[in-house]
This record gives structure tokens, C-alpha cells and sequence, in this order.
């Protein structure tokens, strides 16, 4: 089973990444760039697979993945 | 064996091999070399493993004294002692097509190479210095673009290495000019520390000793650097980018403590690094330096990407690796070290008595060259070198004079001259907690804790001298840097190295190439200060044309006490300002005829050795004898920017009030010409009379030019008078090249 | 009275911290990361550096070291804990400390000299400063922009939780002072049980004259002193 | 329009960060976690649209938001 997380930061949280990105994206003509928001993104080989595994991957997307207090994540599974 | 390609002459002309050294390759093996020898000698014969154009010209150098006690060119890295059976090891080197291809790793893995040539000598990695050099950063257009992102990505790269490892970067220098557009120049150096007794040899020793192999995984980057990093860049250097190697400064750190703790346990034969060429060299130029044969299998190399072939394998340039030649019996002490820091090893090899290099896969034998003759017996060149012809001195008719109100900003704010802390605060200057002077001064300086000594630091060079005069621009530099670390209140020791310079087989380069040394060589014998090793990077050049040669200086020296630690600002009201030298005259060469005219022209200035000496032993003595608060020397920029340093280069800025009385000439002459042997010093005023006799007595020539205090910085010079608030000079020096890289698009 | 000071792989201030502590006096201990117990330490410092790498988040994978959970322990028994950078990093991390950091606001790594506004005396790292007093430390790092949402930062600063913020030399909380764009321009917080302190500037590199500066003293002599036995030279 | 551009290190770059992501993993129960890579994900408001928009995109895709030298980039568009 693979893992796609992820990760982003949360609405509240200053982005000077994401504003970074914003300006230069001006600078080359896509003037009409709006918000822009970075977040990570990570593939997991799980090697294994069953609701086990499951449980323990939400706990790992909580407690190591992603930092609650700035950041949500989303988790999407292949089989 | 998997099937090789067939070694036909295009694939010899491909690895960079001549058909002359081809015959000499089949004159060592006796036969035709498979498609894996062939790339182990494309990258041992590489010039940046083999110094084949350079070696005949490095001899030149001084490398042996009293305190030299591992020569320049016999380990990783020379080793000079700093007394009480303690020793400093350092080096310098470069990574500059690296950096030109990928700014951010190729600066990174520059610092994590030269790290760990300092660490497998035994010494534990105490500062970083870093020395740079890139196109104009100043204006529009898509260039000036590039050369900004060059720039942040090559300061971000060394600050995250060295951040990272913890090791602090507390100096070094950086300059833009248009020859180094597309091909920048990144010279890192590293110093450690040990005791005379903890140096560790890079021979595999001891027949029968088992070969261990430490640190990362290896994978297919970094396939053959070192011959990447003897070619000229060209468009087509953007094909080269597998190339590139991602550096882990994490795995450093691991493998730094790791190796030291090991070397501390008498359980190793020899160390070596696996840096350029990686398994191919460390295991060639162990077996050489030991005079024994080592045999390893590359079947037992732990690796991080599938289906590698012996070649790859061989010659991959993968990072934070190490090659350890163990005492037999003591593996398990290796075992137990590199658990604790959970780092990958594994037993690849022996040492064995028969000069050969064996590589086997598997246990079939995939490569078999005698070693020493791989790894010492490079074909070595003699280029044609171009005679020097001198330039033409400047008329000075032919410059405008600038008015010096608008001409000391103007200076200021260029990027060549303006503050650096745009680039050192990124750097991490103060972790260890040795970092007594911080950036920003002539030289840094350093408490090395464990062995109770302050070591000073500085790298130098004016390459446009060394354009116009090869050979003075190189005395120059080692000159400056002395004198940098005698403003300090040291006594330099040893110097290092980096030789930056275009394509060899151009006559005009290799003419710059051999000028430079001996330039080099005449001027560290004079001031006794042996080369301890360094690096040679030849063929910078971009579709434009050489760089202007660079042969940058690292030098070292030594503090006696702490009171005698001097820094160049000012530091209250009241003190008499003096200049030690002459006002002297001529703008040939100076940076205000560059920065401001955009004329790179004219004779440099001429260096003599005794007045230079003279400067240096003066300044130690009235340092030493407490009786001056700051001393900064004159380089770029003349006497109006050395001064207007000492007012805003400190923590809080101190103005002055400076006459130079009637002195004839054209002021911008007289305030911006780099004439040398000269520093600016102030002087409590109760010790304004003890000064004076003792500068007399020496012989120094010296100038009173006034008095520190308020808020200004004026100058009267022969009824003309200029004056500059200190906010306003402040904030134009130190805040250029942040406004530079902030507020333009540095992508 | 001892000190344990923790090394995780990629920690590099630890001999730093070691020195400072002990060159005041304490008999300082480093402890590895594998280690599970810290039984008999008084004071546990987290020092700071990469540990990791500071690859993911920093702080974030030295979370889960052996060592953390006995200094969980520890922090609920009531004894000390001081987090210093990547420390005070890995204590958010576990959420000992409220709050999280993240990118300077300049996007680039910063050392430097900071002033620093003692916001109270009334816990066991400040004892010996007086409100207000304004401390001169250095920073060195990229990531120590302090995030806590609107509701945590008004709780702890009713609780009296933040003790030091980025000020201007004269004590005022300008933007301009603030170096990386912490939300209240906090520098570093303390628990709710006021026995947990973690701060992104390095007191430990402020010690010495040689080193330009010894106000870093003020906050470990404070430690020093709430201890058993403190045995404090005179320094 | 919005863009979701994904930037992940090439196959045969070290990805130090995905290493340790990966050991994190082992210690968290997950001991059968291969390989994991680690990327960068970006949510951008275009502002605009149209084909025009689509070729910069792909420009700064290329020059700005990923690094070709070490990096591969996706780009995906949603109205
Ligand atoms: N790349 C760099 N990294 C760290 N410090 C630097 C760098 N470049 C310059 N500095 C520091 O800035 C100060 C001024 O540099 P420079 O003008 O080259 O000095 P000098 O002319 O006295 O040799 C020095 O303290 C130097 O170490
Ligand atoms: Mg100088």
C-alpha cells in the first residue's frame, strides 16, 4: 500500500513562502496571481497494508507528519 | 560482467583521456583497460585528482618550517603546530562548476568536502571560512538576474551545511565583477584542531587489515565530478547536471563525532575521505600512500539505488562517506561506534601486499591497476605560458575627478566594498563559542578552548590586480592578509591556497597561472609563512572568456594573549587618528577607477617587502604594548573608505574629524588610492605621545590626521572640506546588498 | 544539584550549553538521546542545533527519541526543563510548551544580537532579572517565528507565560525589532506549571566578556539558583 | 484558475529528508515503511485564465517553482 500526505499550512498562519512565490509569480507576468500557499507533500511505500496500518498512519499524520497547531493534513491511499 | 561499452575512441575522447595518455594506460595494465578502468583513470588523471598542469608549478611553494608537521601535499590536509602540543589543520577548496549548475547544493557539498578533509586528519572541524566570487548583482537584465540567484543560492547552501554541522563560518570575502558572470567562483575553507599525537594517516597499512567502508549509501550522483570539474562550462554544461550531488549535513555530523570517537580508540590503521572520484581515489591513493595493494567487493558497498554497475559504483560521488583501513581484531570496535550513531558500514576489503587496486564484483575481479602508478603516475604537462606584458600605466588626464562627497557613498554602497552582513548573519558565526571577533573586522579570531589559544583568520585576494599583473597581485594578497591578521594583534603562521584561473592550454591563462605562483610562492617565504595545501580549479571560464585570475590566500595566525585581540573600528571620542605609510598617489587599479569610471586599468600598486614588514611588526608592537584601541589596513577603496570603515563598521559608530593638511594632488587621487603597506589606527590621547616616539623609533612613516567623535565624518584636505553624517554613510554601507537582493527579484 | 544536558544526533550547542553551565557552577551530565531515565537530574536543558537534520519539521522526529518521554516525567514531577532553540523547538514539538515555530518571516536563516524584554521575574528562569530589564543575547536560527492561534496567546499572556520578547534597546516592542516575525514579538514561553521554558535566543553564547557580552548569565543564574544546592561561583 | 503544482526530488537525488521521514516512520510501529519521498506542494490562485496563462505557468514552473537540476515538477489546473 502507498501514502500520498499532505500537508498544509493552516489559513491562520503567515506564509512568507507562499508570498515569496506570490511575488516573483508577478515578476514573470502572471500578474494576477492571488494567494499562494506552500505546503509539503510526502509518498509513502507502506509495504504492508490492512486497517492496522491505517489506524497507525493517522496517528503518524497527526503526531509526526503534521504539526496540529500550524498545519492540516490530508491522507488519500493506494493501493 | 554486464555488457560494457566498447572502449572505442570516442568513448576514450569522452572521458576527457588523449590518445598519449591512452598508450600510457595500456603501457601500466599491459593490455587494453575495460570500460571500468577507463573511468577509474578518466577521474584519477582528471586535473582536479591528478594536478597534471599544475603540479610542476606547485612545487614552487614553500611547505616546510619549524612548525610544519604534515607537509602540503603528503595527507588530505597539511598540519602546522600551535605550540603546547596542540596543531591546527587547514585547507582550502573550491566548488565552482558545482555551484554554476546548482548554486544551493553545489556550495553545500563544497563545505561538507572540505569538512571532512580536515577531520580525517584526526582534527575536530572548529571554523569555516568561505571566499566568493560572482557577476555584478547591481541593475536589470536577465544576467544580473542570474548572478543574484547564483548568489543567495551558493550563501543559503554553505549557511545550511555549515549551520547544520555546526561548525561556524566567521569569515571570508566576496566581489562581483563581470568576468565571473556564469562561472562563479565558491572557495571554502575549513581549520581544525588536534594534538600532535592524535594525526591520523591516509595509507592503508598493515597487510591483511580489513578495509571499512563508513557513512551514506551510495548512489548514482555525482557520477565522475572531477572530470566535470576540469572542463570548461559551456551551454552544454546544463547535460552535465547528474552532475550535482544533495548534500546531508546531517550525515556529516553523524559521521564527524563517529570517525572522531573511533580515531580516538588506537583501533585504526588509516583514513581517507571519499571526496572527488570517491571509492576510486580513497582506495588508489590509500593503497599508494601505505605501498600496499588494497582489494575491496563492491557487491558488500552499501547502496541506496538498484542495479549500479561497477562503474557507477566506482565512480560515484556520493557524499559523507569514508574509507577506514581497521586494525585487524578491532572491527568490533568499529561496530560499535557506528551503531551508536546509526550510521551504515560494512567490511569491503583488505589491504594486501601486491600494489594493485582490486575491485571485484561478487567476486569477479571488474578492475585491477597497480595503484601508485594510478595514483601518482598522472601524466604531468608543461604548458606554454605567455609572457607577461605590462599594462599600460593610467593617465590620469583621461579620469574625471569625482567629487569625494559623492564618490565615499558611492563606494560604499557597491557591492564589492559594502557590508557583508547580508551574507554572514545567515551564516551561524557564533556557535562553539570562540567567535571573540565576529565578521567584520580585518581578521576573525577565535579562542580555541581546548587548547587555550586565539587564532586569527582572513582570505584574501584582489584578482583585479592579478589581471593586470599576475605576479604582484599575488604577493599582494598574502601581503594583505598578513597584514589583516597584524591589525588583529597576531603573527600569521601558514597560509592555504585556492588557485582559480581559465583553461591552462591558453598560453595567456597558464602565463597568469605561473606568474601567480611564484608571486605567491616569493611572498609566503618572505613572511615565513608555509603553504599547508590548497586546491587548484583551472578551466573557469564561460562562453565569454577566462575569469580574471584568482589565486585566493587563507592565512592563519596566532594571538598571544587576549588583550592583544585588536579590532578596526573605532571606539569612543577623543582618539587621535593616525595613518601608518604614506598618503601616497595613483588610481591605477583602484576600485574607485572600477566601481566608479568602469575602467579596470593601469599598473597596480608596487609592494615592498621590507616597508611592508615593517608595518606589520609595528602594529604587533604598539598592540602588544597596549597602546591603541583599533587598527584597520587600506585595501580597496584607499584611505577615504579605510577611514569611513573605522567610523561605521562598528557596533556604535564613532564620527572623525580628519585633516590631511596641504597635502598636492587631486583629492580622489589622494583619498581613494590603494597604495600599500598602510593602516589606519587610533590612539587614546594620553598615549598619543608614547605612539608617536615608538613609530618614530621604528621607522615607521606615519601621518596625524585627527581626532575621533560626533556624529560626523568630515575630511579637510587643502582648504577643501567634505561632510558626511554618520546615519546617512552607515545605512548607504551597510544595508546595499540586502536592498539589492530584497527589494529586486532575485529568482 | 545536577544538570543533564541531552544529545540527540544533530544536536551542536550542547557543548556549548555544558560549558556555560558548568563554567556557573553546575555539575553538568550530557545524557544520549537513547537514554530512558533521568532520575537525579534536577535540570534537563535541551540544547540546541539540527537535531535530525531538522528534516520534516525541526524538533519534529527528536519528539519520539527514547529520552523525550522521560523528560515528560520529569516536567510533571516538577522538575526543570529548558529548551534553547531547536530545544525550545523539540519542547513545542511535544507540546510541553504551547505553540509552534516556523519560518522567519525573511525566509532566511538570522544570527545576531537581539534585546530581549524580561516580561516577569516569578518563575525559576527569570528570578534573577527584574521586570523589564532589557538583556542582550544572541539568535541563530531559520526557524523561530513564534505561531500560536489568538485564543493560546491571550491565555498565556494572562497567565504570565510569555518571559521574554524581541524589543528594541530601549525596551519597546517595535516591529522593526522583532527578527523573524513572532506573533507578540515572543522570544520564549514557559508552562502553564512554570517549570518548562523554552526560547529561541541562546543565553548560553552570552557568558563571557571575551564573547562580547554576559547577559545570558542573568537567565542561567536564575536556573542556578532555584536549585538545590545551587553552588553558584561568583560570578 | 487554480494551479496545484507538486515538486518532487528525481529518482536518483538524495532525499536526506525522506530518509529520516522513512527511520521516523520504523520507530512509530510502521517497520515495513519503504521508500518515502519528500515534496513540495503549491496552491495557487491564478486570478486569470486561458492558454496564455497555461504557457507562463509552465515557465515558472520551471524557472521559479522547481529546480530541473534536482527536482521534477506536475503541474494540474482546476477551473
Ligand atoms: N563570504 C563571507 N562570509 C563571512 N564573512 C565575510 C564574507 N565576506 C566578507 N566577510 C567579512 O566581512 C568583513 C569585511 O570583508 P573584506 O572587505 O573582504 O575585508 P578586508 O578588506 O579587510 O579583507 C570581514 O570581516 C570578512 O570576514
Ligand atoms: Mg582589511
Amino acid at each position: 500500500m502507498r501514502a500520498i500526505v499532505t500537508v498544509m499550512p493552516k489559513q491562520s498562519v503567515l506564509d512568507p513562502q507562499g508570498v515569496a512565490v506570490r511575488d516573483a509569480m508577478h515578476h514573470l507576468g502572471l500578474e494576477n496571481t492571488g494567494l499562494v500557499r506552500v505546503g509539503k507533500i510526502m509518498e509513502i511505500d507502506l509495504g504492508a497494508s490492512g486497517p492496522e496500518i491505517e489506524g497507525k498512519l493517522h496517528e503518524a499524520c497527526r503526531d509526526l507528519l503534521s504539526n496540529p497547531v500550524i498545519e492540516d493534513y490530508r491522507l488519500e491511499l493506494e493501493p | 560482467m554486464s555488457a560494457d561499452p566498447a572502449i572505442t575512441p570516442e568513448a576514450i575522447a569522452r572521458h576527457g583521456i588523449t590518445p598519449g595518455e591512452y598508450s600510457r594506460i595500456r603501457e601500466i595494465l599491459g593490455r587494453d583497460p575495460n570500460f571500468t578502468e577507463l573511468g577509474i583513470f578518466s577521474v584519477m588523471w582528471s586535473e582536479h585528482c591528478s594536478y597534471k598542469n599544475s603540479k610542476p608549478e606547485l612545487r614552487k611553494f614553500p611547505t616546510t618550517g619549524p612548525g610544519v608537521l604534515v607537509k602540503a601535499g603528503e595527507e588530505n590536509a597539511g598540519v602546522i603546530d600551535i605550540g603546547d602540543g596542540w596543531a591546527v589543520a587547514f585547507k582550502m577548496e573550491s566548488h565552482n562548476h558545482p555551484s554554476a549548475v546548482e548554486p544551493f547544493q553545489g556550495a553545500a557539498t563544497g563545505v561538507g568536502g572540505i569538512i571532512r578533509d580536515i577531520f580525517t586528519m584526526g582534527a575536530r572541524p572548529v571554523f569555516n571560512l568561505n571566499s566568493l566570487r560572482f557577476g555584478p548583482i547591481h541593475g536589470d537584465g536577465a544576467s544580473v538576474k542570474n548572478n543574484r540567484r547564483l548568489f543567495a543560492g551558493v550563501v543559503a547552501g554553505i549557511a545550511h551545511y555549515g549551520n547544520c554541522i555546526g561548525i561556524p563560518t566567521i569569515g571570508g570575502e566576496i566581489y562581483f565583477d563581470e568576468s565571473y558572470e556564469g562561472n562563479p567562483l565558491v572557495n571554502v575553507f575549513c581549520l581544525g584542531v588536534l594534538r600532535h599525537e592524535q594525526i591520523a594517516r591516509g595509507a592503508a597499512e598493515g597487510v591483511g587489515n580489513p578495509v571499512f567502508y563508513v557513512g551514506a549509501e551510495t548512489g548514482r550522483d555525482g557520477l565522475a565530478g572531477a572530470a566535470f570539474a576540469s572542463r570548461e562550462l559551456t551551454e552544454e554544461s546544463k547535460e552535465d547536471r547528474p552532475a550535482v550531488q544533495v548534500g546531508d549535513p546531517f550525515k556529516e555530523k553523524l559521521l564527524l563525532e563517529a570517525c572522531l570517537e573511533l580515531l580516538a580508540t588506537d583501533a585504526v590503521a588509516g583514513i581517507q575521505d571519499m571526496g572527488a572520484a570517491g571509492l576510486t581515489c580513497s582506495t588508489c591513493e590509500t593503497a599508494s600512500r601505505g605501498g600496499t595493494g588494497v582489494e575491496i567487493d563492491l557487491a558488500l558497498v552499501p547502496r541506496r539505488e538498484q542495479a549500479m554497475t561497477p562503474y557507477e559504483t566506482m565512480l560515484s560521488e556520493s557524499q559523507e562517506r569514508m574509507l577506514i583501513i581497521v586494525k585487524k581484531g578491532r572491527e568490533d570496535v568499529v561496530r560499535r561506534i557506528f551503531e551508536k550513531w546509526d550510521l551504515p558500514y560494512a567490511e569491503v576489503g583488505v589491504v594486501k601486499d601486491d600494489g594493485m587496486m582490486r575491485v571485484n564484483d561478487h567476486g569477479v575481479t571488474v578492475a585491477e591497476i597497480p595503484a601508485a602508478k594510478l595514483a601518482d603516475d598522472a601524466p604531468i604537462y608543461h604548458r606554454e605560458a605567455a609572457p607577461f606584458v605590462p599594462p599600460a600605466p593610467l593617465d590620469p588626464a583621461t579620469v574625471a575627478e569625482i567629487d569625494p562627497g559623492v564618490a565615499l557613498p558611492a563606494l560604499l554602497r557597491h557591492p564589492s566594498l559594502a557590508s557583508k552582513n547580508w551574507v554572514y548573519r545567515q551564516y551561524d558565526h557564533m556557535v562553539r563559542l570562540g567567535s571573540v571577533v565576529r565578521p567584520g573586522s580585518d581578521a576573525a579570531v577565535f579562542l580555541v578552548r581546548e587548547a587555550g589559544k586565539f587564532l586569527a583568520a582572513t582570505s584574501d585576494c584582489n584578482a583585479l590586480y592579478c589581471k593586470l599583473d599576475p605576479r604582484e597581485g599575488a604577493r599582494i594578497a598574502v601581503a594583505e592578509a598578513a597584514r589583516n591578521l597584524a591589525c588583529s594583534g597576531a603573527e600569521p603562521i601558514a597560509v592555504t591556497d585556492n588557485l582559480n584561473f581559465g583553461n591552462p592550454h591558453k598560453p595567456e591563462n597558464f602565463g597568469q597561472l605561473r606568474e601567480a605562483v611564484e608571486g605567491l610562492a616569493e611572498a609566503c617565504r618572505f613572511f615565513d609563512t608555509p603553504v599547508t595545501g590548497g586546491n587548484v580549479s583551472l578551466y573557469n571560464e564561460s562562453p565569454a572568456g577566462a575569469i580574471d585570475p584568482t589565486p585566493t590566500v587563507g592565512m592563519v595566525g596566532i594571538i598571544r594573549e587576549e588583550s592583544h585581540i585588536t579590532t578596526q573600528y573605532f571606539k569612543g571620542a577623543g582618539d587621535a587618528v593616525y595613518l601608518l605609510g604614506d598618503p601616497g598617489s595613483g588610481l591605477d587599479a583602484s576600485h574607485y577607477l572600477k566601481a566608479l569610471h568602469g575602467r579596470k586599468e593601469g599598473l597596480p600598486p608596487r609592494l615592498d617587502f621590507a616597508t611592508e614588514k615593517r608595518l606589520h611588526d609595528t602594529l604587533r608592537g604598539l598592540i602588544r604594548a597596549g597602546l591603541i584601541r583599533s587598527a584597520h589596513d587600506c585595501s580597496e577603496g584607499g584611505l577615504a573608505l579605510a577611514l569611513a570603515e573605522c567610523c561605521i563598521s562598528g557596533e556604535a559608530p564613532w564620527g572623525a574629524d580628519i585633516d590631511l593638511g596641504n597635502i598636492a594632488g587631486r583629492a580622489d587621487d589622494i583619498l581613494f588610492n590603494e597604495t600599500q603597506s598602510r593602516a589606519v589606527i587610533s590612539v587614546a590621547a594620553d598615549r598619543a605621545a608614547a605612539v608617536e616616539t615608538a613609530l618614530t623609533s621604528a621607522g615607521q612613516s606615519f601621518l596625524r590626521m585627527g581626532t575621533t567623535g560626533g556624529s560626523d565624518f568630515r575630511i579637510r584636505l587643502a582648504g577643501r572640506a567634505w561632510t558626511w553624517p554618520l546615519a546617512g554613510l552607515r545605512e548607504a554601507w551597510y544595508g546595499a546588498i540586502s536592498r539589492l537582493m530584497e527589494e529586486t527579484n532575485t529568482q | 544539584m545536577r544538570a543533564a544536558v541531552l544529545r540527540f544526533p544533530g544536536s551542536n550547542c550542547d557543548q556549548d550549553c555544558h560549558l556555560a553551565l558548568d563554567f556557573l557552577g553546575a555539575d553538568v551530565h550530557y545524557v544520549w538521546h537513547k537514554e530512558e531515565s533521568l532520575d537525579g537530574f534536577d535540570l534537563i536543558v535541551v540544547p540546541g542545533g539540527f537535531s535530525y537534520g531538522d528534516y520534516l519539521r525541526c524538533g519534529a522526529i527528536a519528539r519520539f527519541s527514547p529520552v523525550m518521554r522521560a523528560v515528560v516525567r520529569a516536567a510533571n514531577e516538577g522538575r526543570l526543563v529548558l529548551g534553547i532553540c531547536n530545544g525550545f523547538q523539540i519542547l513545542c514539538e511535544a507540546r510541553l510548551l504551547p505553540g509552534a515555530l516556523v519560518r522567519n518571516r525573511s525566509l532566511h536563516f538570522l544570527c545576531q544580537d537581539v534585546h530581549l524584554r524580561v516580561e516577569t521575574a516569578a518563575t525559576p528562569f527569570t528570578r534573577a532579572c527584574t521586570p523589564g530589564q532589557v538583556l542582550k543575547i544572541p539568535i541563530a536560527h531559520g526557524e523561530g517565528c513564534y505561531f500560536a492561534d489568538d485564543a493560546t496567546l491571550d491565555e498565556i499572556e494572562a497567565n504570565d507565560q510569555v518571559l521574554v520578547r524581541y524589543c528594541a534597546p530601549d525596551g519597546s516592542l517595535t516591529d522593526g525589532a522583532n527578527p523573524n516575525g513572532s506573533r507578540r514579538s515572543i522570544a520564549g514561553v514557559c508552562n502553564r506549571e512554570r517549570n518548562v521554558f523554552g526560547l529561541m535566543p541562546h543565553p548560553e553564547r552570552a557568558c563571557e566578556p571575551v564573547l562580547g557580552g554576559t547577559d545570558g548569565r542573568f537567565l542561567l543564574r536564575s536556573l542556578l539558583e532555584s536549585l538545590p544546592n545551587p553552588g553558584i561561583h561568583a560570578a
